[in-house]
Order: structure tokens, then sequence, then C-alpha cells
């Protein structure tokens, strides 16, 4: 499989009044073509930051890409002008957001919104592009296209919103969809409905989806490789099905245990203690080892490095480390 | 729609009597009037007089008889012009309505413009600046600046008229009336534009900081669209939206200051006019002038929410 | 891998305990003190205050006596902004009038803030019958343009012969009628929609007594809008003040105010070739109410940020 | 089984409709029936887990329960009293002993409260402990919830959001109520706190014997925490059963549906699912018949006439479905 987007090293830096947040810390990711992998954490793990700074739309000038390489099929995005970059935007990679309520534009028609990446990289006129945008209208699934078109974001509801950002996305063919958070806002019964929509674009398409998302429900049913990030770090990444079975990490481990399953009833849930470290306050050491059962020494001073244990599964974790005289 | 309109306009109503009311008073209570204040007269013809125009009769009364006329169209009669006060209104009121006019176009452009371009380089020097310019406008006492410039430019380097619409004597028509009166126009307008033009600024500037914080200008940028038109596609369209409120509570503010404005720059408009009876105690005249704003008022607000209304689709009918 | 059971939340490891506990309003505080500007505002005012509540003390002309030795000079070492035509030093007057100017806008603004904001607190607080019958009044006093309504006012004074010295007191009263409705509705609506926030829902739901809903939760949050309206409030009212003054309505001659020191540009000679006596108190007024404005504005930001205009 | 327990809050044809102003904001042409014709008994001791979807009106049962806002109609009963009945002294009274835990960790603390006042406060006005004990009652409680005694002078915005949650939580345990209404406690958590928060839930369930009232979009959660279970759509409750009897034998398609539709994190599982098609109908203009027949994959002509009785099937298994 050819190797769509190759992120190394990723650092994206955010200066806040208190102090710099490394909320993006030497992050590297692969998507292969036709693969969908998913960025599992949780809020402040930097996942979303990862997302952006692929886009370009890191809010600067407090936030700043400061290290790395983001090659997508082969081009570094991050040497890329402005301009080169803005017709990689919405053309090859497209995106789509967490609140679809709040994402589109509550003054334009949906059609116009529709239309307007179709005239920006097809260079399609206004006739052509209408056409097509209500053909993108049908096929994720609305009908009554026309008139849908017509509308303003407010009469739909975020189902149906989150639908219309999904042929915005699509409606370049785009090589790699990012989606962040996608159906986190949404019902379980839309839940369920987008995220079959997505798979059937990506066999259509053969497109890439990076998939960015808390719930590790929808990753064991989406993802094809995970990749966890804690505190701005990857700290175990592999294919889904040996991650979820034999998870490494004790984050992974904790986090696994931690979610209650339908029809699997425990009389108490595992849960990780404390709480996710300040951003500010990180010291050279394992992120984690305040919330770990397994800390050892180590843990508190020396950062662990992601190494390969398994057939691509990767864990950064000093339990792990042959070198380590602890094991 | 039609129940809220026959509802506010209702409201409208009211407040516009017990407004009416209220200034009727008002005018009513102050002492003194403009045949009391005129030592031409003896007393006889002064009794003469206030029988003559009602004025000795119960407040309440005087009231009633003002009101009736008025629904009439008859707003009384100016006791030192010796004309109809609507008479007077008509002739003045297009000189204050062209000074409002140019310097509303004027107060908007500027703020658009500085305010887009302000809140896009949030932080910058520029904004510094900008901001720091805008309290400055709107921290200057409107007579002080007025009597400043007239100074400046007029006295002291000539450039401009001190006042008037006209040079005194002019008998200019066609292309060199209208030559003349731009040039009169240009202090009073520079004062009123300056007057207005802080706070609509500081409006634009951080409807538009809001607006580009959005979901949706991220969206317009994710779909690789050119910034130019992120920003004036996607954001000014929705950061002029809640302004089209202000153009209903404009209209009562321009008349309303043209009263220093006017006097400031002899202009002959309804304000001058005004602040002329005021030295006279011109009764029936101010109070049609103060009635006059108070329904300009009641019609702005009700204006801007029907505007308001019109103008978004999230709460258009 | 071991588990370790999951009662592992009790006792939380949690972050040291910092050495303070901040509350809101000293984290306010530190981020006003970053903003250089607003520092800058508040060290002008705090400067206009000082200077003319203390100034004059250091002033050799302070007794308003008539030199008519002196008339009309033009500034100079000895009289840094010149006399007027009485020969009196024309710095020392600004600075008294400055007095008079700074208390009225100060005055007047407690006054209205004052009865603004008690009346919009019952309005919003209460509703029902009392939030009719004052926001009524509000609306219609709004609907009645200000600056008639002041002149009026003000030629009431002069008719009913109100003795000068009194006359400060009453223009006080005067801006604070104005003023009251606009900062009523403010606070009414700050109210509301205070009201509607969850952690005043919590008060019903644990059955807090009205005087601690009132006292504990509502007003500690209504506080930090009204310091920025009655900050932002001073300046609007020095500004009217001085336009009522200059217009002979307001506080007159002898007590001088900013606003009627400029009346002095009404007289021809003056205006043209004595600038002395009319630019200072014009520009005294610009630089306090600049500084208070850029000040205020620099609270809003750190009490009030949702409340931009 | 144990005997029957004494029923703790009855609530019985409750309904909640919010007027909707036309156009503008001008006449009510109509309602919102964000709560219609709603009745469920719980126990004392009970965990009764109330699921749906964002508005099924789930929400807006627990805050017409507490008089949050006013009913349009139905009684709600607690400890055999109608709270709709009591004036607004003896309410506030008895408010002690039903509290409420909200979704939002951040807006339900006030921010300019310290949280030991915040926890305090109500023992002090409802004369529950002496003054000078409140202190330590407060540190007391803080404990119990996994905070420590330290905490007590800070403000809520030095607290992360779990922490604020069990500040939440504190504050409605130190008036030792005896039911507690929690509306989406766990949804704004991670999941690594949500499972901590949730075993703090249990905990004082066993330590205080508490009723519960646990409001919550997420299947699993319930399932993990209720005892009885009743499934919300369109402000109609479509279903309710024991948690054992529901999950082993869902009667409604909605429940089922609802069921089947819940993410599961085993990947490469292979398990039946009912999509449901379209989306939510618009709650001012709810469907005729069965409000869920317009979804409903095995929807006949008569769901759309017939509105479906709710009855009890068994086994105290409830259901409003003319298929079953």
């Amino acid at each position: 499989m050819d190797t769509v987007l190759d992120i190394e090293h990723l650092s994206t830096h955010f200066n806040t009044e208190e102090g710099v947040v490394r909320a993006v810390d030497d992050v590297s990711l692969r998507v292969r073509q036709g693969e969908i992998v998913c960025i599992v954490g949780e809020s402040g793990s930097g996942k979303s930051i990862t997302a952006m700074s692929v886009m370009g739309l890191v809010e600067a000038p407090a936030g700043q890409v400061v290290g790395g390489s983001i090659a997508f099929r082969g081009e570094d995005l991050l040497k890329l002008g402005r301009n080169e970059l803005r017709t990689v935007r919405g053309n090859e990679i497209a995106m789509i957001f967490q609140e679809p309520m709040t994402s589109l534009n509550p003054v334009l028609r949906i059609g116009e919104q529709l239309m307007e990446p179709l005239m920006e990289h097809r260079k399609m006129s206004k006739k052509a592009a209408r056409k097509r945008a209500i053909e993108l209208i049908g096929e994720v699934g609305i009908s009554r296209a026309e008139q849908i078109a017509d509308s303003y974001p407010h009469e739909l509801s975020g189902g149906m919103l989150q639908r219309i950002m999904i042929a915005i996305a699509i409606s370049c063919d785009p090589k790699l969809l990012i989606a962040d958070e996608p159906t986190t806002a949404l019902d379980v019964t839309i839940q369920a409905q987008i995220l079959d929509m997505l798979r059937r674009f990506k066999e259509e398409s053969g497109m890439s989806i990076l998939l960015i998302t808390h719930d590790l429900g929808v990753v064991a049913e989406m993802a094809d490789y995970v990749v966890v990030m804690y505190a701005g770090k990857v700290v175990e990444e592999g294919e889904v099905v040996a991650l979820f079975e034999n998870p490494q990490h004790p984050y992974t481990q904790g986090l696994l245990k931690s979610k209650p399953i339908i029809n699997q009833r425990q009389d108490e849930l595992y849960s990780i203690p404390g709480q996710v470290p300040n951003p500010l306050e990180l010291v050279p050491s394992c992120y984690f080892h305040d919330r770990c059962a397994h800390c050892m020494d180590i843990c508190r001073t020396t950062e662990p490095a992601l190494k390969e244990t398994a057939n691509r599964q990767k864990v950064a974790c000093w339990l792990y480390e042959e070198a380590n005289p602890h094991v | 729609m039609s129940t809220y309109i026959t509802k506010r306009i209702l409201y409208m109503i009211i407040i516009l009597f017990a407004a009416s009311f209220l200034i009727f008073c008002l005018y009513a209570l102050t002492p003194g009037d403009f045949i009391t204040g005129n030592i031409k007269l003896t007393p006889e013809r002064k009794a003469e007089l206030r029988e003559i125009y009602g004025l000795n009769k119960p407040v309440v009364e005087r009231y009633a008889i003002w009101m009736k006329n008025a629904f009439h169209g008859d707003f009384g009669y100016s006791l030192s012009q010796q004309k109809p006060v609507l008479t007077l209104f008509n002739q003045y009121i297009w000189n204050s309505f062209l000074l409002a006019i140019v310097s509303t176009f004027l107060t908007w452009l500027i703020a658009v413009v500085v305010g887009v371009i302000a809140a896009y380089k949030q932080y910058s020097w520029f904004d510094t600046i900008v901001m720091v310019a805008l309290f400055a406008a709107m921290s200057i006492p409107s007579f002080f600046i007025g009597l400043f410039l007239i100074k400046i430019m007029a006295v002291d380097w000539k450039w401009l008229p001190p006042g008037g619409m006209l040079t005194t004597g002019s008998t200019a028509t066609g292309f060199a009336y209208v030559k003349e009166v731009v040039h009169h126009m240009m202090l009073p307008v520079m004062v009123m534009t300056l007057l207005g033009v802080g706070s609509l600024t500081r409006y634009f500037r951080s409807n538009m900081i809001d607006v580009i914080k959005q979901d949706y200008i991220r969206t317009a940028r994710a779909k690789g669209l050119k910034e130019r038109k992120v920003l004036f596609t996607h954001a000014l369209r929705n950061a002029l939206l809640p302004a089209i409120t202000l153009v209903g509570f404009e209209l009562p503010a321009l008349f309303g200051g043209s009263l220093i404005i006017e006097k400031i720059f002899n202009w002959p408009g309804i304000g001058q006019l005004y602040m002329q009876s005021f030295g006279l105690r011109d009764y029936p005249l101010l109070m049609g002038f103060t009635l006059f704003i108070a329904i300009l008022t009641v019609i702005g607000t009700l204006v801007s929410d029907i505007l308001y209304h019109v103008a978004d689709p999230r709460v258009r009918l | 891998m071991s588990t370790i059971h999951g009662e592992g939340t009790a006792a939380l490891p949690s972050p040291k305990p910092k050495p303070v506990y901040t509350s809101l309003w000293r984290q306010s505080f530190r981020r006003l003190i970053k903003n250089k500007l607003a520092v800058l505002g508040f060290v002008v005012v705090a400067f206009m205050f000082a200077a003319c509540f203390i100034g004059p003390l250091f002033s050799p002309y302070t007794d308003n006596k008539i030199n008519m030795a002196f008339m009309n000079k033009a500034p100079s070492l000895k009289h840094w902004l010149g006399t007027d035509a009485l020969g009196r030093d024309v710095l020392t007057r600004v600075l008294q009038a400055g007095r008079i100017s700074l208390t009225v806008g100060l005055a007047s603004m407690v006054l209205s803030v004052f009865v603004g904001s008690l009346l919009g607190v019952i309005a919003g607080y209460y509703r029902g019958i009392a939030d009719q019958i004052i926001m009524r009044l509000a609306d219609l006093l709004l609907t009645i343009p200000s600056l008639p309504l002041l002149f009026i006012l003000g030629a009431l004074l002069s008719e009913w012969k109100v003795p000068t010295e009194y006359r400060m007191y009453i223009v006080m009263l005067m801006l604070s009628i104005v003023g009251w409705p606009s900062l009523a509705r403010m606070v009414r609506g700050q109210m509301l929609s205070l009201r509607e926030r969850e952690y005043m829902q919590a008060t019903v739901v644990l059955g807090l007594r009205d005087r601690r809903k009132l006292f504990n939760h509502l007003l500690p949050n209504l506080v930090p809008l009204l310091i920025v309206i009655a900050t932002l409030n001073i300046g609007g009212a020095i500004l009217y003040e001085s336009v009522l003054s200059y217009f002979g309505l307001g506080v007159m001659a002898p007590t001088p105010t900013w606003g009627n020191m400029i009346d002095a540009a009404n007289n021809m000679i003056d205006f043209q070739d004595h600038p002395w006596l009319w630019i200072p108190p014009g520009f005294s007024i610009f630089a306090t109410v600049i500084a208070i404005n850029i000040f205020g504005d620099g609270l809003r930001d750190v009490l009030d940020p949702k409340q931009k205009r | 089984m144990s005997e029957p327990k004494q029923p703790l809050l009855e609530v019985n044809g409750l309904k909640k409709y919010f007027p909707i102003k036309s156009g503008l904001f001008g006449r009510t042409t109509g309602n919102v029936k964000a709560v219609d014709d709603i009745s469920f008994t719980i126990r004392q001791g009970e965990t009764f887990g109330l699921v749906g979807e964002s508005g099924s009106g789930k929400s807006t049962v627990g805050r017409t329960i507490l008089r949050l806002t006013d009913k349009t109609d139905g009684k709600v009963k607690f400890k055999g009293v109608d709270l709709y009945d009591l004036p607004p002294q003896e309410l506030r009274r008895l408010r002690p002993k039903m509290q409420l835990i909200f979704q939002d960790p951040y807006s339900s603390l006030n921010p300019r409260v310290r949280i030991g006042d915040a926890i305090g406060e109500a023992l002090l006005d409802h004369g529950l402990a002496p003054r000078e004990e409140i202190r330590d009652r407060v540190m007391e409680v803080l404990n119990a919830c996994g905070l420590s005694s330290y905490h007590i002078d800070r403000f809520p915005h030095e607290f992360s959001g779990g922490q604020r949650q069990r500040v939440g939580i504190a504050r409605a345990l130190v008036l030792n109520p005896d039911l507690i209404i929690a509306d989406e406690p766990v949804s704004a958590l991670d999941v690594s706190i949500q499972a901590q928060i949730i075993n703090l839930f249990r905990k004082m369930q066993d330590t205080q014997g508490l009723t519960y009232l646990f409001i919550s979009h997420d299947l699993s959660v319930v399932e993990h925490l209720c005892s009885h279970i009743g499934v919300m759509y369109l402000g109609s409750m479509m279903e309710t059963a024991s948690r054992d009897e529901l999950f082993r034998n869902p009667l409604h398609p909605y429940t089922r549906a609802l069921l089947s539709a819940v993410p599961i994190p085993i990947p490469k599982l292979k398990r039946e699912r009912i999509v449901l098609s379209g989306e939510l109908p618009n709650p001012a203009d709810p469907p005729s018949g069965c409000k869920f027949h317009t979804r409903c994959p095995f929807a006949v002509a008569r769901c759309r006439e017939e509105v479906p009785l709710f009855r009890n099937v068994g086994n105290d298994h409830s259901v409003a479905c003319h298929l079953v």
C-alpha cells in the first residue's frame, strides 16, 4: 500500500499567558492508501491539533508548528506556500468537524457552501457546480436535494448538517479525509448512519481516512490502524485487532478496561486514578507515570521512546524496554 | 409577524403619548415664556396675547388642545417667527438632513473598512493605533472639537469657512451654489463623522473578531477558499448582520446631535432653529422639535427590530 | 499485566496544592496590570484627579484675586497658561474647574449607577409588576431625547433662580435622571441572563434562601459589569456636564468648570486672540475622558469579556 | 427477590409543554410536547435510568420533577407528597432531600464562590448543622468524594472537569438526600474520568442508601449503573423494565435499534444491527399514532393511526408498541 500521509516528528506549540504548551510533541504517524487510521485520546492529548497541523489551520500567532514534517504523497506540506497549501486543502485533503451545527455559515445557503470548493478547485461554472452540488446532496442520503440546496443551515438537523459537511468534504474526491470527532455531537442512531456512510465512501473511492475520536467503540468499528495519544505524545500504536486484544501500554489497558460495555456487566469499573497532567508542568518523564500502577524510578525521569514490540505494534513504555534493568 | 407588529405599534403609541405629555409638562412648567420675556409689551398687551394663545388655561387642557391639533397636523404656531411650526420644520429640516446623510454615509464607510482591517490584524500595531484613535474620537466634547477646528482651519489657516451654509450675501446658483454648500459642509460633516465613527468602528471590530473565531470560518479555510473570500463572503456578512439594527437607532441620534453642531457651525438646520428658539422660550417650536425626536426614536426602535428579522435567515419568517 | 482495583480514585494524587487560592478578582487584576494601555489610562486619570484636587494648593494664584495689571496675558513662565480678562491665572482656574467637573462626573455616576442598578436588580430579580413599572418608566425616559431634556431642565434652574453654589448639585441630579434608564436596562438584562445560569438553578435545588441567592450568588457576578459601566459612565457624565455648562445651562460662573471656561470662545476676540482661555479646559476634558475610556475598556476586557461593544 | 420496597418517587401522567411563539415572538401557535404523559415509579434504593436521544425530553422530566420548571399536567409524588401541592416555603424545606447533579461541571458551579461555601451554604440555610461544624462536614464530604480537605478554600476554576463534577456531587451529598437526580453527569467527561465518577456514584449508593434517577444517552453507562431503565422517544416513554429484563429481552423496536447502534469496543465484532433511517421528527409537530412510526423498520398501517397503549406485558416490563 502507498503511504498517503507521513507525519514525522511533528511538534506544535501554543504560547499562552502562563507559558508554552507543547500540544503536539514529536508525533509521527503514517496513513496508507485506503486505510482508516484512528487517533484516540482524551481531551488535551493533542489529537485534534495534529489534524489541524496537517490542514495548516493551527491558530496563529498563538499556535505554531515548530518542527517535523508532514509529507502528503511525498510532498512536505509544511514547506508549501500559503497559496499552494490552499490548493491542497479541501481538494486533496478534506476535513469534517465535531460540531455540524456551527461548522456551516449560518447566512449562506447550503447549496452555495457546497458549490464553493467545486468552483475553487475544479474551476466549475456556477451552473455546473450547482448541478454537482445537488447530486452530492443526494449521494449523502438526503432526499429533496434541490430544496435542501436552497435552505439555510438552521433549517436542518445536526445529522443532516454533518451529511452536508461530508458532501462538501468529498466534493473534490480527496485522497485523504480527516474527520475530527465527526459523530461526537450526534445521537447514537445518527452516529451509526454517519459511520456507515464514511465507510461506504471509503470503499467506493479508495480514499484514506484519518479519524480522530475519544470513543473506543467508534475506533473498534472503523479503524484499520490505531494511534493512542496522551499529553501530546503517541504512547502506543498498532493494528486495531492486535491493539484491542493485546494492549501494551498501561494507559491503553486502563482506557479499554474503564469503558463500560453493553452486555458485559462488571460490578465495578476499572478506573485510571488521577487526571491528565497540566501541560505547563511537564518535565522529561513518561507523562503517564503518576497515574500508572507500574511506575518505576526511570519513568519519573526519562522519556520512553516508541519501540516496535510486535508486528506493526509500537509502544512507548519502559516496561517493554529490553535495556531496562528493572524488567 | 403581524400580531407582533401590531402589539409593538400599540405599545409605541402609548409610550409616545406618555412622552408627549411629559414633554408638554416640562415646557409648561418652565416659568416665563415668549411673552413674559418680551420687554416691549405692556402688561395689558401681554394678558391679551396670553388669552389669544391660550396660555392662561390649565396645563391638562392646554395639552389636550395641543394634542388635538397635532392630530390634525397642526403642531402649533411659532411665536417668535410668526409661522406654523410645521412650515418652519419643512424649511429647516432638509439642511439638517443633508448633514446627517453625508456624515452617516462617511461614518459607516470608515467604520466598516477600518473595523474589518483592525479585527483581521488584531493586536498588531495598526490595531492598537486605531483603537487609541477611536477612543480619542469618542472622548472629545463635540462643541469643543467644533470650536477648535474652526479656530485652526477657518480662522488661522483660512482653508474653510467658519460657519453658515452659504457665504453671507452670496447669490450663487447652479453648480456654484452646490460648490459653496459643499465647502461650508466640510467642517460640520467632519466633526459629525468623527463623533460617530468611534463607537461604530469598535462595534464592527469586535463583531468581526467574534466572527473570525467561529467554526464556519475554519470550515471555509479548510475548503481551501482564498483568504479574501473567507473574509468578505463568509466573515463580513455575519459581522454586518447585527449592525443592521443600528440603522434604526442612528436616526434620532443624528438629529439629536445636530443641536450642538449646527449651533457651533451656524448651520441653518433644525437644531440651530431649536437653539435660537430656546433663548426666546418659543415653546411650540421647542415642544415640536422634542416630540419629533421622540417619534424618531420610537420609530427607529421598531425599524431596527423589523430589519433584524428581515435580514437574518435564522430568525426570518 | 496486573490490575489495580478500581477504587484508585479516593485519594487523588492531586498536583501540589497551590500556595494561594486565586479568586477571579485577583486573576482579573493580574491581567489588568499586564494591559499597558489600561495602566496608562489609569495613571492619567489618577494624575488629573491629583492635579485638580492637590495642585491648586501649590499655586500662588489660588485666591481668584482680580489683578488688572495682568489682563489677558499669553502663556509665560510666570503664568504657564496665561491669564484671563480679570488677570487670573488660567492654569489655576483650569485645575479648580477640574475639581468641579470631576466631582460632578463622579457624583452623578454614583447616583445614576446606584439608582440604575437598584432598579435594574429589582426588575430583573423580582420580575412581575415591579419590572413592568420600572422598565416602562425607563422606556419613557429613553424616548425623550436627552439633550433637549437636559436643556429644559437647565433652563428651569435659571428661571427658578437657583443660587449658583447649589446648581452644581442639581446638575448632578439632572445627569443621573438622564443616565439611569439605560443603566437599569443593562443591569436588568444581566440579571435575567444570570438567573438562567445553571449555578443559579443549583441554588434553587439546594433550597437556599432568597437573600443568599441574591447577595452571595447573583450580585457578586453583577459587580464586574457594574464596575465597568460605572467607569465608562464617569466619562459620559463629564462630557454632558461640559456641554450644559458651555451653553450656560449647567454650573455657572463664578464657579469654574471646564465647560463654562470654554464659554470664553463665545466672545469673538477671546476666541480668535486668546485661545489659552478656552483650549486648555477643552484638552483637560479630552485627556480625562479618553483616559477613563481606555481604562474602562481594559477593565471590561478582564471583567466582562462578553459585553464587548 | 426481597419484598417490594416503598416507592420514593411516583411520576404520574407528567406533561410539560413549551409554547411555540409564532415566527418572531407573537402569539402561541402550538406546543413542543417535551414531556408528554410520562409515568414511572422509583422505589427506595433503586437506580432508575432514563435513556433517550437529544430531544427525547429526558432532561425536562428531571427538571419538572424538581419544579425547576412548572409542569403542564400530571402528578409528582415524593414520599407520598405531591410536590406541586406544596407552598414555596415547605417545598424549600423539602429540597435538601432531593438533589440534582448537572451535566456541565463548568456552568453549574458559581465561579465567584469558594467550593467550601458552595457545599456548606445549604447546610447553613436549612439549619442542618451548627455553624462551627460546617467546615468539618464539608471536609468530610470532600474526602468521601475523592477530593482533599485542602481544596476547601479554592475556587471552581482551579479544578479540572472531573474534580468539579466531584464538587457537584459533594454539594448534593452533604445534605443527606434521599433522591438524587443526575442529568447526564458523566457525558461531559473523558473516558478515564467517567469511570471514576461512575464508581463514585456506585460507592455513594452503597454507603448512603441513595435512590437515583439517572438521566443519560449512553446505554452502556446506564446498564452498568441502573437497576431499572426507561426508554424515551420524543417526549413519550417507549419501554420500561428492570435492567436484566430490558437487555435480555428488549421489546420495542426503538430500544432494539438503540442497543444495536451503540458502538462496542471489540473490533470486527459481527452483530445484527437495526439501522434507523431518517432523522428525529420535529418535536413541535410529532408524527401521528406511534411517534416512532416514521423511523420504525417494522411499522404497519395501524402504527400511523393509533397511539399504542403503554402496557405491562408481564415481569414488570411495560412497552408502548402495537407489535408486541
